[in-house]
């Protein structure tokens, strides 16, 4: 096993998968000789050639439309947006159409396709505007589509090869301020992690910390700093925000009575929404405090100013405050 | 652009039958129109979207296509190119009905949403020219694996001012794919004229654009769309790239069940339109040339009405979807 | 006071408006010499002309793009997208556009503008797939934007007119089962009805039933049957599910303690997902029950036969057995 | 579409004053860019990006604007033009160093995101191409209104894949709104060349689908760009409607300091590239008719070097955004 980092296992999945599958091509903005504006697809266009690592022209409804149409004729098409902040001109396709082809036709045709698309803030002054939006809930919303948000480079390669090999569309959205700054053993070869499974970062018994994307790493950090003064938070990793691992948030839920939901993007109607509703809801008897929610402000997206995003970014210190006033409740 | 016309000498060159196939077709798409429209006004069916006017233009490319082997992305006006695809009246009246045995959707969609995988027919949704972008995937696949398959995608004038449709034709045009992009230029969207939809005089005057070939033909001339088409055809078979094939049609009928087009259509104009219709042209037209005998326009006429009933008679007796299966197949199973 | 339809409720808000301020101007497909697909703007083109109703091409990114240029240039567009469902080619323009223009340019530039469209089943067997959904959670999520869903024709009126002379951009679903089968007294002339702020529909000291649009009226025939076997329901029709009337939502709550939220969009990180974690967030002492959730399932959107639609849409007596569920708590 | 050059007389007919006007604006674009790159390799400006080599386009057309009464909606190359516009270096030092004073945005946007009000130059943000739309908007106003006002908008030659571009055209032509769509074509969409955008040579080659004119002009002669945009500005001005002007541009810089465009580009082309400095082109051309004496061209760059050293002396001490801001100007005030 390589120690490989976040960007580099997205890579190898790809990479290993296209091996194995001659179905499987990859499509998007500069993802061919440039290898992506990130490197996810670094050296795939001189191993598989420019007839499946194809560089689109400058257009994510026909990205996504392409992929659409070579899911449909039995290819496994991979699409890859610039940055997620670029996906809403291809909202048609992808909540009109790719979410919705096996229900309309009755189960007579499926899309197995994966739209990839760098997410969050983090790199330059976390890219302003419009190069760090968190833009999930719009597609956890969506019936028929599948939304994946992995955290670790274990985590980016399991699950991307369960999303190429999956029978319908998943949306897998990449933080981008993880593709450089973790690192960690990852399995070669096949190594699939189911979607809709959540994981326990840590244990704990007195309150739980629901959670996904890079934000898991500042509630393990937050989690550690209380852990030394005695107050135990059970992390929870949510990996797919749709399907929702219902079981593991009502078990952990249950288990501490407490919870503290957090995540990059906008609160309202965020994916913690859902969580605390499905919390507030299932666990109504065991809760000993009111779920709580920590998500961005209601501003568009993180500022450019440095003295601005920090307004907007969580962080440990924001999820300890949280977190200890929930343990106090 | 080039406009093109029916050779005289083609219809010749093609044999008799094939020629009375094509007027079957197109009868078979018109009765069966007429009938669905016929249960939405007796109220059993909830909507109704006719093609009636577009016949030439669908038989003439659909008999261009190899059945069972080329793929075709439809839109709701192309109830007669689908049954030259291999559906069956039986499957329209289906859906007109809402039948849990509509192959297209299982009546989870209007009528007019059609879709076949058996048929080589991609599933539709309402959303304008967004299947452009899915033929272009298709024919993407075709070329990857080395398939000598064409797809054949539809849709009206209005559509072409959809973004999709522009970034579809544009990526066909890259990569030299074998799509034809058939506009059936009914000249309205709904109650939008052409001339609030471009300006210009046609959208085969686009195709240069892109670089590709660009042909208006006239679709009330089955013939002349059918040579145009299998032109189209034979350039993407050979994988010389995409084509734009702009048929003129008439839109006999109002846009849909809801819509009634005497309320934004002059009476002159509809007059006018109604002089057009390309089945009977077709009919004088083989019956000038003793393709069809005296009496045989009536056999075929008898033929499809009785084919229709038939359907009917299956179509009445079908029973609807059964509720539990309203949360079925969202998702595949693994 | 005249007796109108919703539908003619809103025409008149058109209407008065476009006489009273010349910078209101009208753009949509079939909104001219046809008066949009469902009368919404009967009239208006013979009354103003094609300079101030446009018939736009088919191209729903340019009807609200073509817009937010009006806006920008100092005219209050009202663009009308011929149904909801088909909103998705403009939601780039709606959520990386309009909704960021002020706080991108630190309110140099503002984009006072209406996005009106129909939405929700109920009209030929409820109109299938495509011509039914409800997708307003994913213009609720994003900061920026405003979004009101009227269910009378007095609000019809009223907040179109508060739309129309906003600021800012605004997102106006109207109900189309509620079109022409609603009639009641309208003032004429001016008349707003404040954006943000719900309305009590009916008192109850029982139980507290929230929701918005067409449910409103299901939920108070649900209400009216409970009282009559003595179960007080306060039925909140929010109007605005961007803001959140967030006052009315925590003082219902708290009083009845016990929540119902209902509404005909999909459940999932839907309006009721925020609704339902304010309250389980803001009312965790007072509550009484799990606050309860209703809406649709997970299917892409309502299907075309009767007895598929059924599985999908509320009615009275879901909402009433819900709410039975919910007293019995 | 025509292809237009330089006509030899136009630069006479010019007063020497403008020339020299024109150059100094060109050669204050091209040092404020080149002091940006600075700040940026220095790690104190966090992102740059470059109009290195669309100066002589971008001139060409902000001189043939009434400033002050026409309207520009830029794209993020466009330094050049927006200082044109009335805007000053300062601002963008502002912008590039995160300054609270930085009037494009308060420092919310990444620099490279222009818009002024005051100046009328539209807020512009990321998504490629969505200006198109606003600008068509724009002149829609313009027309509503009865002004002879026209609107420039720009866009690379990538971006004219994406569907707003399509629509936006389009629009424009129905309603013969006064708009002006710029192409600055400098051949590459980050490392995307034009052949993987399109498949025809120019972009220009579009505009007949739409029904307006197209014109490609060689971004690096100025003068060659002011006489087709005078001339689509002053078709515009009378109301004759939009033009399509292509100027092919050299991108002398990396797409941003996030590119290195060495990894897929060749030495030689870059190397050919270099020899079509548009600014060092202008600079030639007018010393050859002494409309530059000897010396000239060293004073207009010194004061030029003056006017960013003070500006960027004051941005170096301006203030960044204060925390508690960031919460306002979501929504106005009623
Ligand atoms: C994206 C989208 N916008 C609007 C509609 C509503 N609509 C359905 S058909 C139609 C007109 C289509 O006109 P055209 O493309 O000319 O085809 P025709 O119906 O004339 O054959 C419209 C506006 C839709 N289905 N999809
Ligand atoms: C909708 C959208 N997709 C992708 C991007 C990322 N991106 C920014 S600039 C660019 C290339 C633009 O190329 P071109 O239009 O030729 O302009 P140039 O940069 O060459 O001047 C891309 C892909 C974006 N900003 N917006
Ligand atoms: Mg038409
Ligand atoms: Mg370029």
């Amino acid at each position: 096993m390589a120690e490989v980092t976040y960007v580099e296992a997205i890579r190898s999945a790809m990479e290993e998968e296209m091996r194995r599958d001659d179905r499987v091509l990859l499509m998007g903005e500069d993802v061919g000789a440039k290898g992506g504006v990130f490197g996810a697809t670094a050296g795939l266009f001189q191993e598989f050639g420019e007839e499946r690592v194809i560089d689109s022209p400058l257009a994510e409804a026909a990205i996504v439309g392409v992929a659409i149409g070579c899911a449909l004729a039995g290819l496994r098409p991979v699409a890859e947006i610039q940055f997620l902040d670029f996906i809403p001109p291809a909202m048609d396709q992808i909540i009109s159409e790719a979410a919705k082809i096996r229900y309309r036709s009755n189960n007579d045709w499926n899309c197995p396709m994966v739209i990839r698309a760098p997410c969050g803030g983090g790199v330059h002054v976390h890219g302003a505007l419009y190069h760090s939006q968190s833009l999930e809930a719009l597609f956890a919303h969506v019936p028929g589509l599948k939304v994946v948000m992995p955290s670790t480079p274990r985590d980016a390669k399991g699950l991307l090869l369960a999303a190429i090999r999956d029978p319908d569309p998943v949306c897998f959205f990449e933080h981008k301020a993880l593709y450089r700054s973790l690192r960690e053993e990852v399995p070669e070869g096949e190594y699939v992690v189911p979607i809709g499974k959540g994981r326990v970062v840590r244990e704990g018994r007195d309150l739980s910390c629901i959670t996904y994307g890079a934000t898991v790493h500042e509630a393990a950090t937050a989690a550690e700093r209380l852990a030394s003064q005695g107050i135990q938070v059970e992390v929870i990793d949510l990996r797919s925000v749709r399907p929702l691992d219902r079981d593991l948030i009502v078990s952990s839920a249950r288990k501490t009575g407490k919870v503290l939901v957090a995540h990059e993007a906008n609160l309202a109607l965020g994916v913690g929404a859902e969580v605390a509703a499905i919390v507030a809801e299932e666990c109504f008897q065991q809760l000993d405090a009111p779920v709580m929610r920590l998500g961005g402000p209601e501003i568009p997206a993180i500022p450019f100013a440095e003295s601005l995003a920090e307004v907007y970014c969580l962080g440990p210190d924001k999820i300890e405050a949280k977190l200890r006033e929930l343990a106090a409740y | 652009m080039a406009l093109t016309e029916s050779a005289p000498a083609e219809a010749d060159q093609m044999s008799q039958d094939r020629l009375r196939s094509m007027y079957r077709d197109m009868v078979l798409g018109r009765l069966l129109d007429e009938r669905i429209l016929v249960l939405n006004r007796q109220g059993r069916a909830p909507f109704a979207i006719s093609g009636q006017g577009h016949e030439a233009a669908q038989v003439g490319v659909g008999y261009a296509l190899r059945r069972g082997h080329d793929w075709l992305v439809p839109y709701y006006r192309d109830l007669t190119l689908v049954l030259v695809m291999g559906m069956e009246p039986r499957d329209h009246l289906m859906a007109a009905l809402g039948r849990a045995a509509d192959p297209n959707s299982g009546a989870r969609q209007m009528p007019g949403h059609y879709g076949s995988r058996a048929h080589n027919i991609v599933t539709t949704g309402s959303p304008v020219a967004t299947q452009i972008l899915h033929a272009v995937g298709v024919a993407q696949a075709f070329r990857y694996r080395h398939e000598d398959k064409v797809v054949v995608v539809s849709v009206g004038e209005g559509g072409t001012s959809e973004g999709d449709w522009h970034e579809g034709l544009n990526w066909a045009a890259i990569y030299h794919l074998p799509v034809i992009f058939l506009v059936e230029n009914n000249s309205f969207a709904i109650s939008v004229p052409q001339s609030r939809q471009m300006a210009v005089p046609h959208v085969a005057d686009r195709a240069i654009g892109y670089g590709m070939p660009g042909v208006v033909v006239d679709g009330g001339d089955v013939m002349a769309v059918h040579e145009a088409a299998t032109q189209a055809v034979a350039r993407a078979r050979r994988g010389e790239g995409p084509t734009l094939l702009e048929a003129v049609c008439v839109r006999l009928q109002s846009h849909s069940s809801d819509d009634d087009q005497r309320r934004y259509r002059t009476a002159d104009d509809l007059a006018e339109m109604r002089r057009h219709d390309p089945v009977e042209r077709f009919r004088i037209q083989l019956e000038a040339s003793a393709v069809l005998a005296d009496g045989d326009a009536d056999e075929i006429r008898l033929e499809c009405q009785r084919l229709i009933e038939a359907a009917q008679a299956e179509a009445d007796k079908a029973p609807v979807p059964d509720s539990a299966t309203a949360l079925l197949h969202v998702y595949g199973e693994g």
